[in-house]
């Protein structure tokens, strides 16, 4: 599943992910105007029409969406604070919190320079070496032949698998909401995920959908939605075949 | 030589002499000297060293001369005095820092303050991508590689150059302001932030 | 500003003036420059450029100053005096260098086992833009210009040359090191460090 080709139909933007992240990065679309969470919805929503959990394209999208998020986190920053309810998750708040700090300080720090350059901009100095000058011989000693090698081979070191290290978010295992859900599920028959995931982050509660998902696949739950955005029941599946039911959707 | 020098206090008071030297190895040399290569070179002690030089930053001084003798990038170099600017404006470019972006203003701010710092950490900062800002800084000069990240596959890390500093007229990195006042802004966005993230917990 | 005239008439001849700023253009200069071009930049008549040159021939004198004027085939440029050649000859002569750079060595090594390879190439396998230190070895004479790609404005291509194989005590490029987990020949060497590039920068 291609998640760059991800066809979007949100207020602001029409087409697929891929020309909204060109759009966005080109300051061509702004990102105030869009709404990311449109965005996880449409995700979702082909991922349950493929029926499987593509943990690639989970990753992916899990990363440009993170991307995103922070993007326009940093764009309304300056703005109300009743804005600011747009970041979460508090689990980020803190790393947010310094990397944006961060930036300030490198934006800071430019005015500094810039101010810096314009004062000193009357300060000529010679860039090469002066006209009469002796020529310079660099020489160089000896050099052993297996550095040449060792050079290459580490050249032809894989980089390390698509690390998600960047983001400095921590991504809960969907192993984890697994078991949650299996203990749940010995417990009781049904379960309303919407009061499962209510009090976890954002990141916790699509990683956790992520797993309902699994489930599904793995035929070990069925899940029934009345309607769009109506509460999600997971029922533990018995002799019926698991399926997604989302009754308005057929309509 | 020990033998020389009654000799050359005749001649000329030997700082006058070493004054000249020093002012000879700057005029061709290609960066600023610190005194200990000034030193080295002219085979005299740093000391005698510091001496011939406030001689000569007196002499090479702004508004008595159109050399300047200034102490910039962690040692001693001649430039133009400002009162031609103007006529060195009309005869040379200013390739280093002519329309200077203020994404390679910010690039090479982070590169300044962190260094040495890779591609990936700067794109992090800034929130995007740093690949065509940092190779225009390389190609001005004022940053330039510094080793790879540890482990295999690292990415290539970079920090300003002794051109930036010239550029920008620092004696030395430590010339750089302290961003404490910024520092205290992180401890206040971290408590909105957490404040907000309670109101959302309730 | 006309008002002002009489009152630097006394603390400042107008030569001396126009004497400061040529001395300024002369030591920013990377190459002789002659009247004329001294004569725009100050934006004076070449006359009064001439008298100014004269006053500082007298300044720059050997014997009398460590720097010293000199008209050369391309015009006037700044030198060191004789009296300190022995302390610039000490400048410029380098201590043989140890080692080179990793940026280097990554670089003179993929035009070793690839090459010849252009700098586009090169670029790409490193991961950054290979023109100052494709330059850089150049001008050690580590590497050289080995014709052009294939088509119309083919990127130049490099090779490493013989001083590469002095250094590296090698009698020929096939004594290189063998690479067999990286590849068997060229060809297999260079396919594979470009697909880890395109992995590592995606």
């Amino acid at each position: 599943m291609e998640v760059r080709e991800l066809e979007l139909d949100l207020d602001a933007f029409e087409g697929p992910f891929d020309l909204l992240l060109t759009l966005v990065l080109k300051e061509e679309l702004d990102l105030a105007e869009v709404d990311v969470a449109g965005i996880v919805v449409a995700f979702c929503e082909r991922l349950a029409e493929r029926g499987e959990l593509d943990l690639e394209a989970c990753g992916e999208f899990l990363v440009l969406v993170a991307a995103l998020l922070e993007l326009k986190a940093r764009g309304l920053f300056p703005d109300e604070e009743a804005e600011l309810l747009e970041l979460e998750p508090e689990e980020a708040a803190e790393e947010l919190a310094r990397r944006l700090a961060e930036y300030r300080r490198a934006k800071e720090a430019a005015a500094w320079l810039a101010e810096r350059l314009e004062g000193e901009g009357d300060r000529f100095f010679r860039l090469g070496p002066a006209p009469l000058a002796p020529r310079v011989e660099r020489r160089l000693a000896p050099q052993e032949p297996a550095a040449l090698g060792a050079a290459l081979l580490a050249l032809a070191a894989e980089p390390p698998a698509v690390s998600l290290a960047h983001l400095e978010l921590r991504f809960p295992p969907v192993s984890q909401f697994l078991e949650r859900f299996r203990a749940l599920l010995g417990r009781r028959r049904v379960f309303d995920l919407d009061a499962e995931l209510d009090g976890m982050t954002r990141i916790e509660q699509a990683v956790a959908f992520l797993a309902v998902l699994e489930l599904r696949r793995s035929g070990e739950v069925a899940l029934e939605q009345a309607a769009p955005f109506a509460p999600i029941r997971v029922r533990k599946a018995t002799e019926r075949r698991a399926e997604w039911t989302a009754s308005a959707r057929s309509a | 030589m020990d033998g020389e020098r009654p000799l050359r206090l005749i001649t000329a008071s030997p700082v006058d002499r070493l004054a000249r030297t020093v002012e000879a190895l700057l005029v061709v040399a290609s960066q600023p000297l610190s005194a200990e290569e000034l030193a080295e070179a002219a085979d005299d002690d740093p000391e005698r060293i510091e001496t011939a030089l406030r001689l000569l930053a007196e002499r090479f001084a702004e508004g008595r001369s159109g050399i300047v003798l200034e102490h910039v990038a962690g040692g001693w170099a001649f430039r133009a005095s400002r009162e031609a600017a103007e006529a060195c404006g009309r005869l040379f470019e200013r390739p280093v820092e002519r329309g200077l972006s203020g994404a390679a203003l910010e690039t090479v701010a982070i590169v300044a303050y962190l260094g040495p710092v890779s591609r990936p950490e700067i794109a992090r900062i800034r929130g995007v991508a740093a690949d065509s800002v940092v190779a225009g800084l390389v190609e001005r000069g004022l940053i330039a590689e510094a080793g790879r990240e540890e482990g295999l596959g690292g990415a290539v890390r970079y920090r300003t150059t002794p051109l930036f500093e010239r550029v920008f007229g620092l004696e030395s990195l430590s010339q750089l302001p302290r961003l404490d006042d910024v520092g205290e802004d992180a401890a206040e966005i971290r408590e909105r932030l957490e404040a907000v993230a309670e109101r959302r917990g309730a």
